[in-house]
């Protein structure tokens, strides 16, 4: 819930990004300790290996609201499972192609590999794709979007009401 | 109804300072499910911890969610305070308001909002944990030590000595490493192989270690308790069973010009031969590129270029027939001890991001060496039996210059780091050069003197107030050779004026780099590297002798610079590690695997063909009758490391990663919603 | 010294530090004053500063000390601190910004002799398109007076078909003007910008 | 080859030899050099040290006319003009700030599409036809090959050969027969733009070279800058008169030229201040059958076994 | 013909197989039939009109059809694709079934409109097809005909719609995909959709929302096109079978490109060919990650 969202404020996108626990979520953290400022608007899903992160998160994600997403994962050669990355590299291959054959601007979406050692790449990745999606604009008002995201009064998110509820 | 609770940690100011921890442990206590939510300066300690039993029992909670620093940090912590409790450890989790907030926003504003959703997100997954039971696997209590230098050999020493079996791999024909080259050693100038040899001995003769010298390490499977490695032992073309070390087979070698690898080029090696003399084992080996038989044969030639060696083992043990073999050895843990390389100065570089020196002349100059070559003339087993004497006319110097970071310290070459031990061992190669040439001038071009050890700055002191080296602050900016002087052109910045020496040698103190390959082994270890090569600690601070994968550890130079001391102290302690390793029968590992519904699998399999470690097996189902209804995949918990591939490959999502099932990240990805 | 490599230095302007990374876009704080630029510079002997403390001056913020010092001008600009500098620090290009910086500052600053050499041969260029010998040499003697200093060699050059006596202007010597003049205009412009922040 | 030519101011001053010769021998060597029409100077040191803005436009300005007259490259002889093009184009292609600046400044569309060669590195392109046309193979000529700055510097400029250690020149040098000595000052400053404004410091820095230069036995120095060769020969003359020995200061493609067999006179080296007769003699002079394969670079001064060992140990 | 339905009827009479899976011509053009009966095998036809792609009613889910007892199915070159997918995902064994190959010069997109084979008609796997023999059949029946017309119209499209700008194509797509009512008749009609549960009809938790809302449309097509991607055999049944028409075989072609430009691979019928499904090169293209 961004204050920014509720004030008469310029627009503050929203993004969620779906990281590997070895190699990206570590450099996050070499960030954090090495106090790298950099824009607020992310939210970190850990996961195990970027070959966990299946596009269906992707989409659930843009559908509850967020304006962009991060993916990002260990360098190749690098997976601390060797080579859960390069599976994750195919399979978002063809999902990066798929959705940008239906339209979706390239923008919205950031892969990149960010190693434990890579602290300030993190932060310009961050910065980077906030700054595009800020650019880009709220995913809600795409024009001719057909993705509204969920009323913000949701009690219970995925409960039978509220699909009722979008589908009004 | 879960009933959750939520503990904001304000580490002191360090969240508190930038996140509002009273309103995130307010706004979540708000969330349904939360039945208990509350803000403390140090959740870490006992206090905090103990607020946390306290709520569990008091607050009959299902689950609980610190709001902290980094799970990398404390997540074993809370997980165990949980435990201590009586809750399953594994409906305990974090979320990262420290790392991943407070330390990288100002604005008190959204970052407080960020550490709102953050806590957010992670209630929502704690609702949906379930309790899970710790896997127990088998230990194989062996273990490999990859690298016979001081580390390696520390290490297996100490492993061994702790009552577990080693198998001790060293791809040279003799074990030692760059130990064995050196001459003396600092801070304390005691001979190098006075105190090496022993131990080179006793791991030849150690009832529990099996050393493989001459032998690489080919693949590696399986995890930590259970690894299957196959090692690859090189021909040697002499049988070791039958070989009795006479040295009759080199003395009849023709090929007698080969310049020796332990002499660092200075001397000369026969292609039959032994690295040195008391080299371990003392089995030579034949340098196929360089033996007269072995080259005629590549030539194609009919009958036998040479044979002498094989005409003078009175034990027939030379064997031209002999290939590599291969041998598949099963261990528990792992010890990568592999050492370093030194900086080559001259054109040609091994990695394409590192540059040389054309300004130092080194292979062009002949008297221009590197500290290595200078330890192999000082050492009383060198090719000048310890008396310095420059390369180009077998001359004493009586003038030496030596340059510091040559190599290290130098971004634009391509090595930022500090090598670490070169201060020490040039103020070393001062002494040593005065005490056997008692007129000799040493001056050493320096930028700073790092000397932080025990004894170590009485040490470079002693260099300058007792043996009189001069030390001039500045780097060289170009050596040339004029007649038979070595002219030095360098700088004093300290009395800002250039200085011109004309030298009789000059020695380079060249960085330390990781060995050659060392990529292509880390990547068979899946073990992580720094960009030089040098192999990662798990945490730099925390964890400096264990790699990122689970039952490989590290120790000596092949981890970052380090000197004979350090070394040592990291072997014993992945000794340490490793006894400790082996001393439970069974291994606890985080029940993070995936399981197989079998009755929705399909069994496309596609699961199997992306999966790792080979977890995947083939599983019937068959009915009562016993008849084949279908076959699909299943799990095996052991051999499965979590990765969830598998999961996000299966279009019916059949399987699910304990831990990180479909349910948990649905519900983290919803909580973001406005 | 004023400020250690801080952006803003006493008197409010962006520090030198900040100015170079603009000018060069090098960071000079990378140096770490091991001297090896000093030792292979060829004026070294001759000049106050060498490169190493002039980097050093530039990382203090030593603005007038290195505007008013006659060593930036003895730099033969033969990159040799640069080809060597362990931090690619580019000490060569620094020593470039730090003149042109005494130009706009004070044209006065520069030692007579070099600049009139400097002067003289690009307003041949002005004149010309290209540069000529013995109208160079005349109107640098002018500019410096020492009239007399390699008179003896002239003849030399003459006898050798060296000097070639009338100044051959080029088609597009107009052209060759107005780049002169964009580049000091723009030059202008950028300094105006600097003197405003 | 059909190659631009720009031969910058000197080669029409004081550096005419090097003009000569340098088109004496492109024919026979199979280049056909095409002077770039209405080129204007490169602004040389003086624009380098005082206008950035300048030190790049006026080059871009001769690599316009180059890419308009439909060169892709360009052979500048002067090893300052050479650095200056050189430069320009690199400074362009790495900051685009300035690329959109320079169509205004130079009044002309910049492809930045040409690129500038050296003498030596296109000297050397022509080995193997010098070698077969090399009728007067210079043996037992000792040449001190000197670089100076602004062929090897800055190093991600001139990327023709190695910074610290080159090799290009003496390698031409071998194929006209003739043996490149070792010796140390090939890389150092003769004091290049001072020559006029300071004296003194020139011939601290020329003597240096040349008595280096002759410590190494060289019978000659061959040189690829007019600079460095008016700050060699020109202010030779005067050390000269002080009673040093002479050492003959060559453009390398007066040297070229001698090997294929041209005379003096065409190649200008009668417009010398040092005496180049006794060396042409010497060149001149028959000799017996000569040795055709040449070794292919310079040698370093007796380096015995240890050293070659170095490489393979460390 | 002739050869097809005596083939078929040996096959039968002989006992090899207890069903011939093939077409016959019904009502409104050709249809599929289950001969169990050589007798019956007289009606079996081939002909431009035979569109329909007959593997999925080898599929494991199909067990009615499996209750028959053991299949032959007639197979275009493009159907054998599929049944070279099912083997190769472990869902059939090759002995289970005899494949009776035909010879195809090319379908009508539309076989219940009765007319004839033309650029016009011709469907839009067709032009430029590779497989007009299938090699892994068991028994290749008919003379080769004339080759269908060479340029493609979908890959005319596709390109059309990527010369769109992102928010002309999203609007595109959100109107086609907008019409989707969610019968999930694409996926019953795919030979290589097998799944004992869809994941689109998995509610705990919810990925795909299963009420015709452009949201669960949306996700269902994604998925739907991913989980085909490298997989599809390109037989145009899930569009054919669209009962409102969304341009379907644009989303798998496009999906095909990618496969075969940054993969190298192309719809087989050799089983042995593996999918580019849980495989990878170590040099796979990257350039999309930063």
């Amino acid at each position: 819930m961004h204050a920014t969202l509720d004030k008469e404020s310029p627009f503050e996108p929203r993004l969620t990004a779906f990281v590997c626990n070895w190699c990206t979520y570590t450099g996050a953290d070499l960030a954090g300790t090495s106090r790298l400022q950099m824009d607020a608007n992310v939210r970190i899903v850990r996961l195990p290996c970027t070959g966990r992160i299946d596009p269906l998160f992707i989409i659930k994600a843009f559908e509850r609201g967020a304006d962009g997403v991060i993916v990002s994962g260990c360098h190749p050669a690098d997976c601390h499972y060797t080579t859960g990355n390069y599976h994750a590299r195919r399979r978002f291959a063809f999902f990066k192609e798929l959705v940008e054959f239906l339209g979706l601007p390239e923008g919205r979406i950031t892969f990149s590999w960010v190693s434990a050692s890579e602290g300030q790449k993190w932060r310009e990745i961050v910065n980077d794709a906030t700054a595009r999606v800020r650019a880009l604009g709220p995913f809600a008002s795409y024009p001719g979007t057909a993705l509204p995201a969920f009323p913000a009064t949701d009690p219970h998110p995925n409960s039978i009401a509220t699909a009722k509820g979008a589908a009004r | 109804m879960s009933r959750i609770g939520v503990f904001v940690c304000h580490c002191g100011e360090n969240i508190g300072r930038t996140v509002d921890g009273a309103r995130v442990a307010e706004e979540l206590g708000t969330l349904p499910g939360v039945a208990h939510s509350v803000d403390y300066k140090y959740m870490c300690s006992d206090p905090g911890q103990a607020l946390i039993k306290q709520a569990i029992t008091d607050k009959r909670l299902t689950g609980v969610v610190v709001a902290a620093c980094s799970p990398h940090m404390h997540e074993k912590t809370f997980r165990r305070a949980a435990a201590g409790a009586g809750l399953n450890p594994f409906l305990c989790e974090m979320a990262n308001i420290r790392e991943h907030c407070s330390w990288i926003h100002e604005d008190r504003e959204a970052a407080t909002e960020k550490a709102i959703d953050l806590g957010r997100l992670i209630v929502e997954k704690v609702k949906r944990n379930v309790p899970l039971e710790t896997i127990r696997i088998p230990v194989e209590r062996r273990a490999l030590v990859i690298g016979g230098g001081i580390a390696g050999i520390q290490a297996a020493l100490d492993i061994a000595d702790g009552g577990a079996e080693v198998i001790l791999v060293e791809k040279e024909p003799s074990i030692g490493g760059h130990m064995s080259q050196l001459s003396e050693t600092f801070p304390t100038l005691d001979c190098s192989q006075c105190i090496l040899t022993p131990r080179m001995v006793e791991v030849y003769q150690h009832p529990r270690i099996k050393l493989m010298a001459y032998s690489e390490v080919d693949s590696v499977e399986g995890y930590i308790g259970n690894f299957r490695v196959r090692i690859r032992q090189k021909a040697r073309s002499v049988d070791e069973t039958k070989c009795n070390g006479c040295g009759a087979c080199q003395k009849a070698c023709i090929v007698k010009n080969v310049p020796s690898e332990f002499d660092a080029g200075l001397g000369k090696r026969t292609a039959m031969y032994v690295p040195f003399p008391q080299a371990v084992p003392n089995i030579p080996v034949i340098d196929r590129d360089r033996c007269a038989y072995f080259k005629g044969k590549a030539r194609g030639m009919k009958k036998d270029a040479c044979g002498k060696c094989k005409e003078a083992c009175s034990r027939g043990a030379v064997d031209f027939t002999q290939e590599d073999r291969f041998v598949t050895e099963k261990v528990g843990a792992i010890v990568v001890a592999t050492g370093f390389d030194l900086y080559s100065v001259g054109k040609e570089q091994s990695s394409p991001g590192v540059k040389g020196y054309g300004e130092y002349g080194y292979g062009t100059i002949p008297d221009v060496i590197d500290g290595l070559q200078f330890e192999r003339l000082a050492s009383a087993s060198g090719p000048t039996a310890g008396k310095i004497l420059r390369p180009s006319d077998g001359k004493e110097p009586k003038r030496i210059v030596f340059l510091q970071c040559v190599g290290s310290r130098d971004p634009a070459k391509g090595i930022d780091y500090c090598s670490k031990v070169c201060c020490m061992y040039v103020a070393k190669h001062t002494m040593l050069y005065r005490h056997k040439v008692h007129d000799g001038e040493a001056t050493v071009f320096y930028m700073d003197v790092r000397a932080a050890g025990k004894g170590y700055e009485e040490f470079t002191r002693r260099a300058v107030e007792e043996d009189g080296a001069v030390y001039v602050r500045g780097r060289v900016s170009r050596i040339w050779r004029e007649g038979d002087v070595v002219k030095v052109l360098g700088f004093d910045t300290l009395n800002g004026t250039p200085v011109a020496i004309d030298a009789d040698m000059v020695v380079l103190a060249t960085a330390i780099k990781p060995r050659k390959g060392i990529e292509t082994l880390a990547q068979t270890l899946s073990v992580s590297y720094d960009r030089y090569g040098f192999i990662n600690e798990a945490h730099p601070k925390l964890r400096p002798v264990e790699t990122n994968t689970a039952g490989v550890f590290v120790a000596g130079a092949c981890q970052a610079p380090r000197d004979i001391p350090d070394s040592v102290a990291m072997a014993s302690a992945t000794a340490a590690k490793i006894l400790g390793l082996f001393s439970n029968e069974m291994l606890e590992r985080e029940p993070t695997v995936a399981r197989v519904d079998a009755a929705l699998c399909a069994g496309c399999f596609h699961c199997e063909r992306v999966c790792p470690y080979g977890a995947v097996e083939h599983k019937e189902i068959r009915d009562r009758k016993g008849r084949l209804l279908k076959v699909v995949a299943d799990v095996n918990p052991g051999v499965c490391q979590g990765c969830g591939t598998c999961q996000a490959t299966c279009p019916s999502k059949s399987v699910e990663l304990m831990g990180f099932t479909d349910e948990q990240i649905y519900a983290e990805v919803n909580a973001l919603a406005l | 010294m004023s400020s250690h490599g801080t952006n803003a230095s006493a008197h409010g302007r962006a520090s030198l530090r900040t100015e170079m990374k603009e000018r060069t876009g090098k960071n000079t704080a990378r140096c770490y004053q091991c001297g090896k630029c000093s030792a292979g510079c060829p004026m070294a002997g001759e000049t106050s500063l060498r490169p190493h403390d002039v980097m050093r001056l530039v990382n203090h913020d030593q603005r007038e000390r290195l505007l008013t010092s006659e060593s930036i001008w003895l730099c033969l600009t033969c990159e040799t601190c640069t080809e060597r500098c362990p931090n690619g620090c580019d000490p060569a290009r620094t020593m470039d910004a730090l003149r042109e910086m005494a130009v706009a500052a004070s044209p006065g600053s520069a030692p007579r002799a070099v600049l009139a050499f400097h002067r003289s041969f690009l307003d041949q260029i002005r004149l010309t398109g290209r540069s000529f010998e013995l109208g160079l040499v005349a109107e640098y003697k002018l500019r410096t007076g020492a009239l007399l200093q390699d008179v003896a060699t002239v003849p030399g050059l003459v006898a050798r078909g060296k000097l070639g006596f009338i100044p051959h202007p080029i088609e597009g010597v107009k052209e060759v003007r107005r780049i002169f003049e964009a580049c000091e205009e723009a030059t202008r412009v950028a300094a105006r910008g600097k003197e405003g922040a | 080859m059909r190659v631009g030519y720009y031969p910058g101011c000197s080669l029409h001053g004081t550096a005419r030899e090097f003009d000569e010769s340098l088109r004496a021998v492109a024919g026979p060597l199979g280049l056909e050099l095409v002077e770039v029409d209405d080129w204007s100077c490169c602004g040389a040191t003086s624009a380098h040290a005082t206008n950035h803005l300048l030190s790049v436009a006026l080059p871009a300005r001769n690599l316009a006319l180059a890419a308009e007259q439909g060169h892709d490259q360009v052979l500048a002889p002067c090893a300052a003009c050479y650095n200056r093009l050189a430069s320009a184009r690199h400074a362009v292609a790495s900051d685009a700030a300035l690329a959109a600046q320079i169509p205004d400044l130079i009044g002309r569309p910049f492809p930045n599409s040409v690129t500038a060669r050296n003498v030596v590195e296109v000297l050397r392109e022509q080995l193997g036809t010098l070698r077969k046309k090399t009728v007067r193979p210079l043996a037992g000529l000792k040449i001190a090959c000197y670089y100076g700055c602004l062929l090897v510097r800055p190093s991600e400029v001139c990327t023709f050969d190695d910074p610290e250690a080159p090799v290009s020149m003496e390698e031409v040098v071998a194929a006209t027969g003739a043996t490149a000595v070792a010796w140390n000052r090939r890389l150092d400053c003769c004091g290049g733009g001072f020559s006029l404004s300071r004296t003194g410091s020139v011939v601290r820095l020329s003597r240096e070279i040349l008595d280096d230069a002759r410590a190494a036995g060289a019978d000659a120095i061959v040189v690829a800058c007019p600079m460095c060769h008016s700050n060699l020969d020109f202010r030779q003359g005067a050390l000269v008169r002080r009673g040093e020995a002479e050492l003959p200061v060559l453009f390398l493609s007066e040297l070229v030229g001698l090997a294929l067999g041209l005379d003096a006179r065409t190649l200008g080296l009668e417009r010398h201040f040092v005496s180049t007769k006794g060396f042409v003699e010497r060149a001149m002079a028959e000799k017996p059958a000569p040795a055709p394969k040449q070794p292919p670079a310079v040698k370093p001064a007796a380096a015995p076994a240890p050293a070659s060992a170095q490489k393979e140990a460390v | 013909m002739r050869e097809l339905r005596d083939l078929a009827a040996k096959l039968l009479s002989e006992g090899t197989v207890q069903v011939v899976i093939g077409w016959e011509d019904g009502p409104r053009g050709v249809r599929p039939a289950f001969v169990t009966d050589p007798a019956a095998a007289r009606n079996l036809v081939f002909d431009e009109r035979c569109t329909q792609n007959l593997v999925p009613y080898l599929s494991p889910r199909r067990a009615h059809v499996a209750k028959l007892g053991r299949p032959a199915v007639v197979v275009k070159g493009c159907d054998a694709r599929a049944v070279a997918g099912l083997v190769r995902e472990t869902q059939l064994k090759r002995e289970d079934v005899v494949v009776i190959g035909v010879r195809c010069g090319g379908v009508v997109a539309d076989p219940s409109s009765l007319e004839a084979l033309s650029p016009a008609t011709v469907a839009d796997r067709c032009p430029g097809c590779t497989a007009r023999e299938p090699h892994l059949a068991d028994h290749v029946v008919g003379e080769l005909p004339p080759p269908p017309p060479a340029e493609s119209r979908r890959d005319a499209r596709i390109a059309e719609l990527e010369a769109m700008a992102p928010q002309a194509r999203w609007t595109f797509w959100q109107e086609e995909l907008g019409r989707c009512v969610r019968c999930h008749a694409c996926r019953e009609a795919c030979p290589m959709c097998f799944c004992e549960r869809c994941v689109a009809d998995k509610t705990q938790p919810q990925w795909v929302e299963s009420s015709p809302h452009p949201r669960g449309n949306f996700a269902w097509h994604v998925t739907r096109a991913l989980h085909q991607a490298g997989r599809c055999i390109d037989c145009g049944e899930c569009e054919r079978a669209c009962p409102v028409g969304i341009p379907l075989g644009l989303l798998n072609r496009k999906l095909a490109q990618v496969a075969s430009e940054q993969f190298g691979h192309v719809p087989t019928d050799d089983p042995a060919v593996p999918s580019p499904v849980g495989a990878f090169k170590k040099d796979d293209p990257q350039e999309f990650i930063l």
